[in-house]
């Protein structure tokens, strides 16, 4: 709590410079806290960090371009404020971040698969966070459930719990929770068939409403407005309900990402309709990792590794012939 | 010095015609830690008569050696004979492709699990026991023995097959023997036919042919030709008296590497195995210790007239300390003309 | 759109193994398509006319043409469709020549390929716009790389024609392998009496500047505006001192250098005007055998230097000029003989190469003009010549006919006669080879009038036998073994690319062949163009050829430069980038990858945004592949365009 | 639409202009007779060429892919290649996440004198598509149906 | 179309369910909640399906009636093969749609259709221009919703006319109730659907009518002004200051309007491949720039604050002031509950009746 406390200081104190700070307030239900823009006192009131503090606040500084901006950063949030900066796509002097040491991250699906039988994530009026457990009022009575059993995935492999490129940071550094991202998420759909594979998407994909929520909620997909998914010239994407552009679509922003993505997870988390699209994201993630030793968001003086080449490419082994 | 363990193929040879070679390895590898161990129940490598009459079979052959060895945790396996080794390693290629080694298998019915080597003896101990410890074990250098290395057909080539030493040139024997002592003589005749493949269709053509290597060598005054091959000792040693009625002038002993390595190690005449060579090689050996005094006694010459000169030499400097005000005298003389002419530059 | 189809018979080329009239009829039922024919030569001026025709009389705003492969014709019907007045880019070409009927004979499958290929052309068509080229200022002036005697033609070629030239060449003197030569064949003329009065007239030429003993350090920009750093090696003497009087060479005390000039005939000292005729005649100093620029000791050539232009502390210098052309001419180099162990891979002396033994023969090489043994000096009586070193040989990997070798062995034999009558030459060949003027009989005399033996066979090994080398091979025309014993060996060494041109290809962005050949633009008809504009060929570095070759090329290479070059201005080609600016977001994703730094970050209304730099963009369009939101695209290969292409194969 | 779909598989080629397109016009005049499955599209730089054409005709029906440009440092364009083999490279391997044989795509580099291993390239990749046989097709929209007909 | 609903009461147990559903699958396409990963979306039913009544639908059912896309017709431009260049236009109407059930759609789904219908049915231009597309799939539609037995933080229906157990818009209602289910039409439509089931005892009547009242009583209560909102959303029409503020964290995904089951904007454009083509519409939505992006460049919504304007506008203000008061939102809360960046549209409401109130 005195974190909580020490972190609104932090704010208070970078308002009276920075007209705005970006953090997380509650939400509409008691599972879900949603982005908070601070820009008075009254603001900095509502501020809550800490297990609900999903959304990646990263997303919206290529719209605050040219005003000096102020940002609460999880571990990763931090990573994804990297990138931009290695790409020139935000500045980094017109950032002041303050950072926290990150215990993790609720995952509501999660909470939904662990309530199941019992109500739907929907109906828990209450959440209370009781040092690693929470306990959830549900219509049929408390629940008490471990914080590390609905942490988000990407937590469970978080290599920078604090947010190393922080110009402040409230509270003590955590140890990081593993030092090597084995890509154990990939492991089982890798056990899968090539044909299963592709009916594995066709499937999952066939769900899709194409809302392009996984695409609005990736801090890096910094193209938007003016995405190539709804162009017509260039033409990639029909407008049609088929898996075939659906799919397409997702190709489209993995190989986008290719390089750059931080796995954040928030494309995943902000689908409606429960697609994985990570995994396409995390498995170009891995090659970058292995062909380039590249990890997007950690050195922001590290070209990504599309934008340059090596005369010889000692990990590409090429065909043949 | 660390031992490595590999598995042997001795090949036909070394049961008969060349068991002084067969012999001389088994002693040279104890030696330089080489632990051998044979291919239990091994058969004929496939090599001529099979290949030249059905390339499976005799591949065939030469896969059964290899799954024997398979069957003991043998797959590193060296032999001595490069007939042997040409057969074996070509085997191993020819069954990289998928069609062939099902043939082959197809005879054998024991298809090969693993990866598979074959070196020669020469390679194994220039590449991997290396110079430096061959260098090592000698106790009894050849010095004063001129030897010339003769590698014959097989041992290097198809170069892109063998890949160890120039196909053309090869020195991996030279280099050895030159560690063992002796006196290595640029021989250009190192792979030229010994005729050992005309003995049968072309028998009269062999005494000429191997006749013609040895009537070089001896021309440059070798002791010794020595081989690596049993087809190539057989012919420059067993067919000599053919050669000499053919015209050859000289008489030549043609050891292996192997055993003049046996004899630099100072081991027993059991190992060295001399007495099993056609041509005797004790007129060799004696030019060799002959030589050798002569060396001995040129080395002793030019000992004491090294110290003579160190000795003279520190006479001098000792009188050059004492005289540096004399050279210094000197100096001004030379700066002079050079004052001078820079002098009458500035004038002019 | 009203897009016309000619389907090109060529003749047999593409009819015989395409049904042409089928694709025709195929092609007028795609979209757009008005009109469809085949059609005898389509770029036979009747072909062209009737193109011209068709335009006018279909009202077609496009047209395609199936036939050769466009690297071939597509100039020429972009200039057809131009007459009958559509814009040249409303052109689209289908290969189905190299592509389509060349590479098979099944009529059915490879009629139904030239269909979909022109169904393919057909759809890019549909989305192409009328481009039109922009133009810019041309330098007037050109860099000739190499100054052999190609480079010197083409410079000299060049310079009359009125341009500024500047040569650079990599030895301290120009002249190249000409220069080592004693007599050039067939007519066994004195090379340096030929060559002498050429390299004169460079050194005297008003427009040509010389750098010798230079090398090219890089080259940016693009046709009719290159920037060019030019390396100057540092040769510790300062030429605009140096009287070339060679004292210095004369009081050397290094005198155990190893002579490049002379190929390693003798010794040289570590100061040297490589020899009495060089252009320029200056000294330079080879480091690596200065006593006093390794050892730290000496400075004798300082202390003989009348003119005090020895400068020890000499470093390189890079001079920087722009040129509107570059003529590459850098030559050959000799193969790597001694890889060949059975010639004794260098270890014997008397077997020496070709290029020494003509050093030998030369009246200003080391022997002066005398033949002698190396290894005792003795007169050669038995000389064998060795051909084919090197040559047609896919073992060392180089399987090509150096071309010029037989000539000169019979020259070489021919001399040999002339310097020692007395002597027997003895020629090993593989093959003849002399077509050209005056050639084949000139081989024919060396056998006939000067009595050199010719065998046909290769040789497996030579080997000394006391003061002999026995050179042992097969006479493949009477099916013996035969054993000449030789007093000398001459190895007629095949010739390969110069060894650094690789690396000059890549700073010129020209293409070179597994061999380090550059290559030419097209191997019929651009002979010494290549596909880098303002960039030519001439000489051996675009393929081995003997002098009156390199010296036509030469003359050619300067004619495409004049040509290029009397132009005030050139149009850009606008196949280039251009940026959407409503879509741009201005990440500067192109801007990072460009290799031309042609895209330029630029303020629009406050937001930044790429644009173009349309005389700098060389349209290689990995901008547009890079580009997210695919706002910069490459004119005439747009990503719609290129869709369009796939989507007529298969579509989604 | 082709009465070869019998014998013919889809395969698509993007070729840069200076060096493969170049090295496959060299294979034609050199007459070496290659299968008839390929259809070229030329593209002036293998750095031209966005994954997603590859993906495009994967997705859209081509059996197989092959981009082949100049060889790396004999660029045209001096980069382009290079940023081309870390694109492709990834690519490839990345196609077996979405269940497609990474064999389908190849990337290689002909230079325009290379007319015989252009050769080989075709006749190799042509050969493994075959050995694979043809892909299986992603489901398209109802709507879209109509449009495919055309196509294949 | 409303009939006496007392005289259709039915009954079908847990166990005769499936055998219900497989007679409704053989008439039409038949659309039931399944559950996939982790949402729950209406599918085709086949034998075997598990429908999903625990969780709620993640979506809405609208798809059923206004596809995501359709093919309005098709074209061809090929003319006569002896004539090229001579365009020939060939168009191809889409083919009729055949009928479609959806079972266990949630009641405020149904609702939802309620705002469909009189844009659709060309209420603008005094019923002249009607969409036949839609209107056909409308007609050939029949819904079975059912009564939710509890409500999500996220629900709302009350608060714009509507009630966990009503049958507005729908054909029949569903309510489960002590082994099975009541089943009542509420048209003839869902009359003849049910007309197979044994009738309802009236202990199940019973249950089903206090499963309802219970199912009302738990729904939230709806704010008292909520009758403000058209006025109070259009005094702050200029009010740009307080847009920005609601809008600060939205990411202007789509998904609120895609979830939403009374959004019904679409977007026409061409596919065309060679000479064939098809015009088809695909859902489109205002929270894209897109949506008002002009030919000219100029985009009147270029600003998301602005866009969010107009989607919380349309739905509490302009669309009620011309349709009798009714808001073109059923209370689902599916665009609270999905939204990436948890935007509370009951929120912006509220806050604007009390901004209007302090202006």
């Amino acid at each position: 709590m005195s974190i909580q406390d020490d972190i609104k200081a932090a704010i208070a104190k970078a308002l009276q410079d920075i007209p705005c700070v970006i953090g997380w307030g509650a939400g509409p239900e008691p599972l879900r806290a949603t982005p908070l823009f601070m820009r008075n006192a009254a603001d900095v009131e509502n501020f809550t960090a800490g297990f609900l503090a999903v959304n990646n606040p990263a997303l919206y500084l290529p719209s605050c371009k040219g005003v000096k901006t102020a940002l609460v950063v999880k571990g990763c949030d931090a990573r994804s404020v990297g990138q931009l900066v290695a790409e020139n796509l935000v500045k980094r002097d017109e950032l002041y971040l303050i950072g926290y040491p990150c215990s993790g991250v609720i995952d509501v699906d999660k909470v939904a698969a662990r309530l199941e039988g019992k109500c739907e994530p929907g109906e828990v009026t209450r959440l209370r966070e009781e040092n690693e457990d929470v306990i959830l009022d549900t219509p049929g009575g408390e629940v008490r459930l471990a914080k590390k059993d609905i942490a988000a995935d990407k937590c469970a492999r978080c290599r920078y719990p604090n947010a190393e490129s922080a110009d402040v940071f409230i509270g003590e550094k955590r140890a990081p929770v593993v030092d090597q991202d084995e890509y154990a998420d990939l492991a089982d759909f890798e056990k899968l068939s090539l044909e299963e594979r592709k009916a594995f998407w066709e499937k999952e994909l066939s769900r899709c409403i194409r809302c392009y929520a996984c695409r609005n909620a990736c801090p890096l997909c910094v193209c938007r407005d003016h995405c190539v998914a709804s162009s017509r010239e260039p033409h990639w994407l029909t407008q049609a309900d088929g898996v075939r552009d659906k799919l397409f679509f997702q190709l489209i922003h993995a190989t986008h990402l290719a390089g750059r993505c931080t796995g954040c997870g928030e494309c995943e988390r902000a689908c409606p309709v429960g697609i994985p699209v990570l995994t396409l994201k995390r498995a170009f993630s891995r090659q970058v990792e292995d062909m380039f030793g590249y990890m997007a968001g950690i050195d922001v003086n590290t070209t990504p590794p599309l934008l340059t080449f090596r005369l010889e490419e000692p990990e590409i082994k090429e065909r043949e012939w | 010095m660390s031992k490595i363990t590999l598995g042997y193929f001795p090949g036909c040879s070394g049961l008969g015609t060349s068991a002084e070679y067969e012999k001389s390895t088994r002693a040279v590898c104890r030696e330089l830690g080489i632990d051998l161990r044979e291919i239990p129940d091994w058969n004929c490598c496939g090599s001529t008569p099979a290949h030249t009459v059905d390339p499976v079979l005799s591949s065939a052959f030469s896969a059964r050696v290899f799954a024997q060895g398979e069957q003991v945790g043998i797959t590193d396996v060296i032999t001595p004979c490069p007939s042997c080794l040409s057969n074996l390693r070509n085997a191993l290629r020819h069954m990289d492709d998928e069609l062939f080694a099902a043939r082959v298998d197809a005879l054998t019915e024991r298809p090969l699990k693993q990866e598979h080597s074959i070196k020669s003896v020469l390679q194994v101990i220039v590449e991997d026991i290396g110079l430096d410890s061959v260098k090592a074990r000698v106790r009894k250098p050849l010095t004063g023995l001129k030897a010339v290395a003769y590698y014959g057909c097989l041992m290097n080539r198809p170069e892109k097959v063998m890949r160890f030493d120039d196909p053309e040139n090869p020195v991996a024997m030279d280099q050895v023997l030159e560690v063992l002592g002796a006196e290595v003589l640029p021989f250009p005749l190192k792979v030229d036919c010994c005729g050992g493949s005309m003995s049968i269709p072309a028998r009269r053509s062999t005494p000429h042919l191997a006749g013609k290597i040895l009537d070089l060598a001896g021309e440059m005054g070798a002791d010794v030709v020595v081989v690596a091959c049993p087809l190539c000792q057989m012919n420059l040693d067993l067919r000599q008296g053919q050669s000499r009625a053919a015209g050859l002038k000289y008489t030549l002993p043609v050891p292996y590497f192997t055993q003049l390595m046996a004899y630099a190690f100072g081991l027993s005449d059991a190992d060295t195995a001399f007495k099993l060579l056609a041509e005797d090689i004790a007129p060799a050996f004696t030019c060799m210790s002959r030589r050798s005094d002569e060396i001995k006694a040129e080395e002793a010459r030019k000992a004491v007239l090294a110290e003579e000169k160190a000795r003279a030499a520190a006479e001098k400097a000792a009188k050059t300390q004492a005289g540096t005000e004399t050279a210094a005298e000197k100096q001004p003389g030379g700066k002079s003309r050079a004052n001078s002419a820079s002098a009458a530059g500035g004038a002019a | 759109m009203r897009i016309g189809v000619f389907i090109c018979h060529c003749g047999s080329n593409i009819a015989g193994t395409v049904d042409c009239a089928a694709v025709a009829a195929k092609a007028a039922t795609y979209p757009d398509v008005a009109y469809a024919t085949d059609i005898m030569y389509a770029c036979a001026e009747p072909g062209q006319d009737a193109i011209i025709a068709a335009i006018k009389e279909h009202q077609l705003s496009g047209v395609v043409v199936a036939s050769c492969t466009p690297r071939m014709h597509e100039p020429t019907f972009r200039k057809t469709v131009e007459r009958a007045g559509l814009n040249r880019y409303m052109f689209e070409m289908a290969n189905i020549r190299e592509h389509v009927s060349w590479i098979g004979k099944d009529i059915e499958a490879n009629t139904n390929k030239a269909a979909e290929l022109v169904r393919m052309a057909a759809a890019k068509l549909r989305l192409n716009k009328e481009l039109k080229p922009k133009s810019f200022p041309v330098t007037k002036r050109l860099l000739v790389v190499g100054g052999g005697v190609a480079g010197i033609q083409a410079a000299l070629d060049a310079a009359d024609a009125g341009l500024e030239v500047i040569l650079v060449e990599k030895q301290p003197t120009i002249g190249g392998k000409m220069a080592k030569l004693d007599k050039t064949f067939p007519t066994v003329d004195c090379s340096s009496c030929i060559l002498g009065p050429r390299m004169v007239d460079v050194a005297q030429h008003p427009n040509i500047t010389l750098y010798a003993y230079s090398e090219v350090e890089s080259v940016s920009g693009y046709v009719g505006n290159f920037d060019v750093k030019i390396r100057k090696k540092a040769s510790y003497v300062d030429w605009v001192k140096c009287t070339g009087c060679g004292l210095c060479t004369e009081k050397c005390p290094a005198r155990k250098s190893y002579d490049r000039f002379n190929e390693g005939v003798g010794p040289t000292t570590a100061i040297i005007i490589p020899f009495p005729q060089a252009i320029p005649k200056k000294a330079s100093i080879e480091r690596e055998h200065c006593r006093l620029l390794t050892g730290g000791k000496c400075g004798v050539c300082a202390k003989v230097c009348p003119t005090g232009a020895i400068n020890y502390a000499m470093e390189d210098e890079i001079i920087e000029a722009r040129v509107g052309g570059i003529v590459a001419a850098t030559g050959y180099d000799l193969i790597d003989w001694k890889i060949y162990e059975e010639y004794g891979g260098g270890r014997y002396p008397d077997v020496v190469t070709s290029l020494q033994y003509e050093r030998m023969l030369s009246a200003s090489g080391p022997t002066g003009g005398h033949i002698k043994r190396p290894s005792d000096g003795v007169e050669p009586k038995d000389v064998v010549f060795i051909q084919c070193v090197g040559s047609r040989d896919p073992s060392i990997g180089r399987p090509y006919c150096s071309g010029f070798c037989c000539m000169y062995t019979a020259k070489q034999a021919i001399l040999t006669k002339d310097h020692i009558p007395d002597s027997q030459s003895y020629v090993f060949y593989m093959d003849i080879r002399s077509p050209g003027k005056g050639y084949d009989e000139f081989t024919r005399r060396v056998q006939e009038e000067y009595k050199a033996r010719y065998i046909r066979g290769r040789v497996s090994l030579v080997y000394p036998k006391g003061n002999k080398l026995i050179v042992r091979g097969a006479d493949t025309l009477m099916g013996v073994q035969v054993e000449v014993e030789a007093d000398l060996v001459v190895l007629a060494v095949g010739a390969e690319a110069a060894s650094e041109s690789a690396k000059l290809a890549e700073k010129l962005r020209i293409s070179y062949d597994s061999y380090g050949f550059f290559m030419e633009g097209h191997p019929k008809l651009k002979p010494v163009e290549t596909n880098t504009a303002g960039v030519f060929l001439a000489g051996a570095c675009q393929g081995l050829k003997d002098i009156p070759s390199s010296v036509a090329q030469g003359s050619a290479a300067a004619a495409k430069a004049i040509g290029l070059l009397s132009r005030d201005m050139l149009d850009s080609d606008p196949q280039i980038a251009f940026v959407s600016a409503n879509r741009c977001v201005g990440c500067g994703k192109c801007i990072e990858v460009c290799p031309f730094k042609a895209i330029q970050e630029i303020d629009l209304r406050g937001q930044p945004k790429a644009e173009v730099i349309e005389t700098v963009c060389q349209g290689c369009g990995l901008c547009n592949a890079t580009c997210p939101q695919g706002a910069i695209q490459l004119s005439h290969f747009t990503d719609n365009q290129i869709l369009a292409e796939v989507e007529a194969l298969c579509r989604f | 639409m082709s009465v070869l779909n019998t014998k013919e598989l889809r395969i698509i080629g993007f070729l840069c202009n200076w060096c493969s397109y170049g090295g496959a016009d060299t294979a034609g005049v050199g007459r070496f007779t290659q299968p008839t499955d390929l259809r070229v599209v030329r593209v002036p730089c293998s750095g031209r060429i966005n994954p997603l054409f590859i993906l495009k005709s994967l997705l859209g029906g081509a059996d197989g892919v092959l981009v082949s440009g100049c060889h790396p440092r004999d660029c045209h364009y001096a980069e382009g290649n290079f940023y081309a083999r870390r694109r492709l490279e990834l690519l490839k391997g990345f196609l077996p996440v979405l269940g497609i044989d990474p064999r389908r795509f190849e990337y290689t580099w002909v230079s325009a004198s290379e007319g015989q291993r252009w050769q080989h390239v075709v006749e190799a990749f042509t050969a493994q598509i075959h050995g694979l046989g043809p892909a299986r097709g992603w489901p398209e929209a109802p709507e879209l149906e109509i449009l495919n007909a055309v196509a294949r | 179309m409303v009939m006496n609903t007392d005289t259709a009461q039915k009954f079908v147990s847990f166990e005769a369910l499936p055998a219900f559903l497989a007679k409704l699958a053989a008439g039409a396409t038949l659309y039931a909640p399944r559950r996939e990963n982790k949402a729950v979306v209406y599918r085709p039913w086949q034998a075997g399906d598990k429908v999903e009544l625990s969780l709620r639908p993640t979506e809405s059912c609208k798809h059923v009636v206004f596809p995501r896309s359709e093919e309005l017709f098709s074209f061809d431009m090929g003319g006569d093969p002896e004539k090229p260049g001579k365009a020939g236009l060939t168009l191809q109407e889409a083919s009729e749609p055949g009928p479609a059930v959806v079972f266990a759609a949630l009641s405020c789904d149904a609702r939802g259709f309620l705002a469909f219908d009189p844009v659709y049915d060309g209420c603008g231009t005094g019923g002249k221009a009607k969409d036949t597309y839609y209107l056909k799939r409308r007609e050939k539609t029949t819904l079975i919703v059912r009564t939710c037995k509890s409500s999500l933080n996220t629900c709302f229906c009350t608060w714009v006319g509507g009630s966990p157990a009503s049958s507005e818009g729908a054909d029949a209602l569903l309510t489960e109730i002590n082994g099975g289910y009541l089943l009542e039409a509420v048209t003839d439509k869902g009359a003849s659907l049910l007309a197979s089931l044994p009738a309802a005892s009236d202990e199940q009547s019973a249950a089903s009518r206090a499963a309802r009242e219970q199912a009302v009583q738990s729904a939230p209560q709806p704010p008292q002004d909520m009758i403000k909102a058209p006025a109070a959303l259009g005094a702050l029409f200029d009010s740009a200051a307080f847009w920005e503020k609601q809008s600060a964290h939205c990411i202007y995904c789509g998904a609120c309007t895609y979830l939403c089951p009374t959004c019904y904007c679409f977007n026409i454009t061409d596919e065309s491949n060679g000479l064939k083509g098809l015009r088809m519409r695909s859902w489109d939505n205002c929270m894209s720039p897109l949506f008002t992006l002009e030919t000219s460049g100029h985009n009147p919504r270029q600003e998301k604050a602005n866009r969010l304007k107009n989607r919380v506008g349309h739905k509490f203000s302009y669309y009620p002031k011309i349709h009798s008061g009714r808001f073109s939102c059923c209370g689902c809360g599916r665009c609270i509950k999905s939204c990436p960046s948890s935007v509370d549209i009951r929120k912006i409401v509220l806050d604007a009746i009390k901004e209007a109130a302090n202006v």
